[in-house]
């Protein structure tokens, strides 16, 4: 049945995300950038409002709540609506937690699980991107050969979220000699061979503490293959992350449209407000018009993940599209408000870094 | 709770749309290069099929919604052609007005003709409130006398009436608009020609010409003469019927850009171009990465129309989201059609082949029942919480 | 020397043109576009220019003046403000004519261009494009294998102008067994195995009379190649018409802006001119700023064909920016003419048509 | 005659201008990273390299105009970097006023002092004819007195005095306003702040308070103390200004873009994607497709600047060009830079290279001297042939 009705519990939620971002996001997220820090106190934050626990399975210690990605999408551009960064680093455990709980084995959900927990934030994330010029999915030159019972990983990581706090990896690699599948591989921090190297510099998203990792023949047993040795469907992994970026992304298009709207209402030019000029009102209209679009796009793909469909077209399209319209909502961002959107003093400037930063992740989403 | 799959009832509707609109594309080429033709209101092969409307009953709650249901419907229509049905349902927007603004005596009285709808005059674009054309009551004969010229007018010439926007008093602004009945055959009442058009050739978009043509008292609709002294009340009455009515003509427009999008893919596969989601794009050839861009606008304004129609569902309002089904909507299928001829190349202006068609008859959606400029005003207006003097 | 700067003989020659694109082309335009018709007294006019007869050598009864690309791209652009069916029209004969007085051997020019000198128009035409999707030069399917002193051509080609008309025909072939290098052989029209059909009937350009050509196996002795039996460089020859397409373009743009802009002055909408409001002002400047930026690129891509510098990359960011351009410019000038731009009454509707079609002429411009 | 390829004499400057942008570009990230410093007048390189202005002698009729190739150096200097000189020229913007409207003894006496250009306010963005600032003479010491905030200031830190746009009544709206030359040091003028931006960190940009500051009565330029009845004349003569920056902004910005272009060709190239032109385009991979038409893209641009500085070159108006130039340009290097960041991926925002810091650097181009929106007004009024209150 189409609907776009969210249900009660996920009005409930909703609010309760708008007003922690309102109050423990937005305020920090200039300084966070600033200084390229990620606050402990938001990572405790953050992990009390439980949204990798609840969705973890009971006999893990977890809610048992079923999991519902529609709900992480309402939940992510709240979140991304107060700082993208910061939701970018609440829900960056939740993408490892999620992968274990939904394609690991029993033994895989019952030895990494737990730590997710307990009383404390637990840090584990996802290793895809690769350095070199156009790096997509389809490019990963990370291998992983096998070895006897175990795994031989080789190659180079870049841009992990919260890399640098991360107790294990999940690394996409490709299989070696021939054999082109994906697979995931669960590397501690200390295994043999890895080099975590950080935090990256970078344009946007600058309190992420991303890390590079460098493989050099790290071998894990055959067993830390995501799903076991034979493996399991990654592209569901890249699904469920291309459609928390596009949720994330209709976030942050949202703020832009909602900053824009009183500056260009205060601000006077010509004798009127600004906002009363076409170029600038019919400017935040299309703000409106994509922002919606954003958002039916990644519910959509978000629906189709949650009832087991194939999101694989549908969360393409959400990322693609959100991208291409943050992107320029935020480059309009800054055009509205003209001069103030180029100092820092406003977070028109940051928004317009994260925007292209979020863009790119994970591949160009569009070109 | 959230979900975009149509239900098993949903699809038995869809794929008999689909059947149809399958035959339908056969006649779409000969009413095109004919322009002078009118499409039957029933085609031949019409006996093979049930009617639609039938497939409506025994739907349940768990069913999409009506006002989503027929979005998708237009839409399914359109693919096969705009103009072409298997059968032509009777009414036009004329009868959604009188739906919308009459009395229930005149919705009895006129209900069963097909009813256009003239608003657009030659001075005024998609202006309502600049109509022109005046209705002057006569007390001798107690009759309206109308004088006027109005264009634009869909399925103008083959309706059996019309209702007319025309105003009791200039000065009054939109608070003098009213609409007044006025059947075929009325003195008066000049249809002056179909309008030769870019695209919709098959379609009759007629002029009409109003010259001292008198209709009874009771003809003007909903019956209320008084002109508000402020806000605008008869002109929202009849304004109305464009919340149903913006996101419908989007769904047209679609239906239309989802069928040069299927001809184009169903192409480039024959031609062996790998067309996947989910490799990267580096590995994709700049025709497949086009034809993906373009396969997500297109469902990205399709959600914004069922959007809209699934808040009329709900009771809500959707004045805003109307506006934002019709805006993308609009935009989208010119950048989408347009877009297919450069992907297939020469070809795609040969008249071999449906598509050159498609981008004409598609280029209407931006421009009828109020351009993407006027949608934006009532969008732009609705975020800055301005009123429609504080934005024009 | 980096110079804007006409000669004083192009600007005699630009205004000759306007005065004739406004007197024997515009006011015809339409009747021609929906008869789908090309009117003999036209071809005579046009012919009377001298466009094609000025520019050829004295030895084959031609005006001997220099050939210039730049001043053939002015005149295009006159030419297209008036018309673009009708100057494709016009100059088709000179892209034949001008390749054999180009790249032609002695007996090539000796044999083919005094026909074109004479006193009655004269056609023939170039045969480049071909059916199926995705047309453009690197997949040509038409092949011309050489059997002893002979070519064999087999293949189809579409939408060569005034097809209907043509006397010869300068077809476009791969070599065929592996050699992938592009010929041009010159076609008489009741060559055994040439069937010429149409004219095609199309979205634009109605009155172009384009035709289609069904080689069979088509036997043309070794000197019918274009160069001689060794061939030559075909790329000036794709360039030379790339940068008239880009004329063409701009010449089309600069009439939909100068239609528009008394309309958008008169035309009341909301109590004032509609040009007055931003969302159509800021479109009419628009449509001025890259009206100019096509023509600069024509001209430059033209100067780089003047001065025998190689024109590959020029002349495809000329005909790609100007497709790209003039479609825009046609779209937005429907939109700002709104219902009236869709009807017939008025030439934009059929600029419309025209800029689709033009911008996909020789394949896609742009992607 | 009409061409576009530089002689050998441009060739030898524009050369010399990409050694030292080459040089330039090694001290870059550091200026980038540490705002609060401000690059060297001159880098230690510079005794290995010749005044580029030396080469300027000697150049013929048949070289390129003067204002031509002034655009060619901007872009060919900021293709280095755009705070960052091999030496740094004396003047700012402030100078090119004075040139402009200055008498010629003002000219001698602060002529050779750098001087910024004070016109933007917190509360008039890109509208100078809101100017707040207030100009009063006191005729007993025969001083103006300064009242007003400016922002952006251009190389205000650094500048020996400024250029001060204030108004001697505000109800005569453009008419009333003038410029004024303050020196540094001057009581009452205060530099407020170096302003924290998104990019140009290590250009300096100034905000600056005055406060009752006094400055001699020969210190409003031009001298002229009148406020015409009506049009704007003391204002034309400060806008005159512009007609030489707008086209000189545009190209500062495209030789930013043509560096993140070059970048993004030569990383495609290494890792062995196919970027030819001629060839069709679908034999290109989406990728090379979008830089190829970003390629393109970057060309019209520069063209449009270029007209624009020929036109002055030959004393012929460009006052519509230079607004094309400025609007096409700034337009144009957002979607490139941004395009290109696209095209690299995952690299493209890591602060190893260059090329986000040019993203960021960039966007300054459509913002200053005028938003797209500004030009777009000056355009559209010379289309139409509408006055300032006609289109506003």
């Amino acid at each position: 049945m189409i609907s776009f009705g969210p249900t009660e519990e996920q009005e409930v939620v909703r609010e309760a995300m708008r007003e922690f971002a309102a109050k423990a996001m937005r305020p920090i997220a200039r300084e966070c950038d600033e200084k390229s820090e990620l606050p402990e106190e938001f990572l405790q934050a953050s992990f009390e409002l439980g949204l990798t626990t609840t969705q973890l399975p009971e006999a893990c210690g977890g809610g048992g709540e079923p999991r519902s990605p529609v709900t992480n999408a309402i939940v992510l551009e709240e979140l991304a609506h107060g700082d993208a960064t910061l939701a970018l680093a609440a829900v960056a455990p939740s993408l490892f937690a999620f992968a274990i709980a939904d394609l690991g084995t029993e033994e895989q959900k019952r030895s990494l699980l737990p730590a997710f927990c307990g009383t404390r934030p637990h840090v584990a994330s996802l290793a895809l991107m690769e350095p070199g010029p156009g790096f997509d999915v389809s490019s990963l030159r990370t291998l992983a050969e096998p070895k006897g019972d175990r795994f031989v990983l080789s190659g180079s990581k870049r841009f992990v979220p919260l890399g640098m706090r991360a107790s294990h990896f999940l690394v996409l690699a490709r299989g070696a000699n021939g054999d082109a599948s994906l697979g995931a591989y669960v590397v501690p921090r200390d295994a043999q061979g890895l080099r975590v190297v950080g935090p990256e510099k970078t344009l946007g998203l600058r309190a992420l503490g991303c890390a590079s990792l460098e493989l050099e023949r790290v071998e894990v047993p055959a067993e830390a293959r995501l799903g076991g040795a034979g493996g399991t469907d990654v592209r569901r992994l890249l699904n469920a992350s291309r459609v928390a970026l596009a949720a994330v992304m209709t976030g942050v298009s949202r703020a832009v449209l909602e900053y824009a709207v009183p500056y260009a209402k205060d601000r006077v030019a010509f004798g009127e407000a600004i906002a009363r000029k076409q170029a600038i009102a019919f400017t935040l209209a299309d703000m409106r018009i994509e922002t919606d679009a954003m958002r039916w796009l990644a519910w959509r793909a978000a629906a189709d993940l949650e009832h087991g469909r194939d999101a694989t077209r549908s969360a393409q399209q959400a990322r693609g599209y959100a991208a291409e319209a943050c992107m320029k909502i935020a480059d309009d961002g800054v055009q509205v408000l003209g001069g103030h959107g180029y100092i820092r003093e406003h977070p028109v400037e940051m928004w317009y870094r994260n925007a292209r930063s979020l863009g790119v992740l994970e591949g160009a989403a569009t070109l | 709770m959230i979900d975009f799959e149509p239900t098993a009832n949903d699809r038995k509707i869809l794929d008999q749309v689909r059947q149809e609109a399958l035959v339908v594309r056969s006649y779409a080429r000969h009413y095109d290069e004919n322009e002078h033709e009118f499409p039957p209101d029933e085609l031949p092969q019409a006996k093979d099929f049930p009617n639609v409307f039938a497939l409506f009953a025994g739907r349940g709650k768990e069913d999409t919604g009506m006002g989503v249901m027929s979005m998708l419907v237009s839409a399914g229509q359109t693919w096969g052609d705009y103009s072409v049905r298997m059968r032509r349902g009777k009414g036009g927007l004329g009868n959604a007005a009188l739906r919308a603004a009459g009395t229930p005596e005149q919705q009895k009285k006129w209900g069963h003709l097909t009813l256009a709808m003239a608003i657009t005059e030659p001075g005024c674009g998609s202006d309502p409130s600049m109509v022109q054309t005046a209705a002057v009551l006569d007390p001798a004969s107690d009759e309206w006398v109308l004088n006027g010229e109005k264009i634009f007018v869909t399925t103008g010439c083959r309706a059996e009436g019309v209702v007319v926007w025309a105003t009791l008093d200039k000065s009054a602004g939109r608070a003098g608009i009213k609409s007044f009945l006025v059947e075929k055959g009325t003195p008066g009442f000049v249809v002056a020609h179909k309008e030769k058009k870019l695209g919709i050739r098959a379609d009759d978009t007629a002029a009409y010409v109003f010259r001292d043509c008198r209709i009874p008292r009771g003809n003007l609709l909903g019956g209320d003469e008084s002109i508000p002294k402020q806000g605008s009340g008869g002109f929202r009455g009849v304004m109305k019927t464009f919340n149903m009515t913006r996101p419908a003509v989007a769904a047209i427009g679609l239906g239309i850009s989802q069928a040069a999008l299927d001809f184009t893919r169903e192409q480039l596969e024959q031609a062996g171009v790998p067309l996947e989601y989910g490799t990267g794009l580096h590995g994709l050839s700049a025709a497949a990465q086009k034809l993906l861009r373009l396969e997500g606008l297109q469902e990205a304004a399709m959600l914004t129309v069922l959007r809209a129609a699934w808040l009329s569902d709900q009771g809500q309002p959707n004045n805003t989201e109307s506006s934002i089904a019709k805006a993308k909507g609009g935009a989208a299928v010119r950048e989408i059609t347009q877009g297919c001829i450069e992907i297939l190349g020469p070809m795609g202006i040969s008249r071999e082949f449906l598509l050159e068609k498609w981008f004409r008859d598609v280029r209407i959606t931006d421009i009828y029942e109020g351009t993407g400029q006027v949608q934006r005003l009532i969008i732009g207006r609705d975020v800055l919480g301005y009123s429609s003097s504080e934005l024009r």
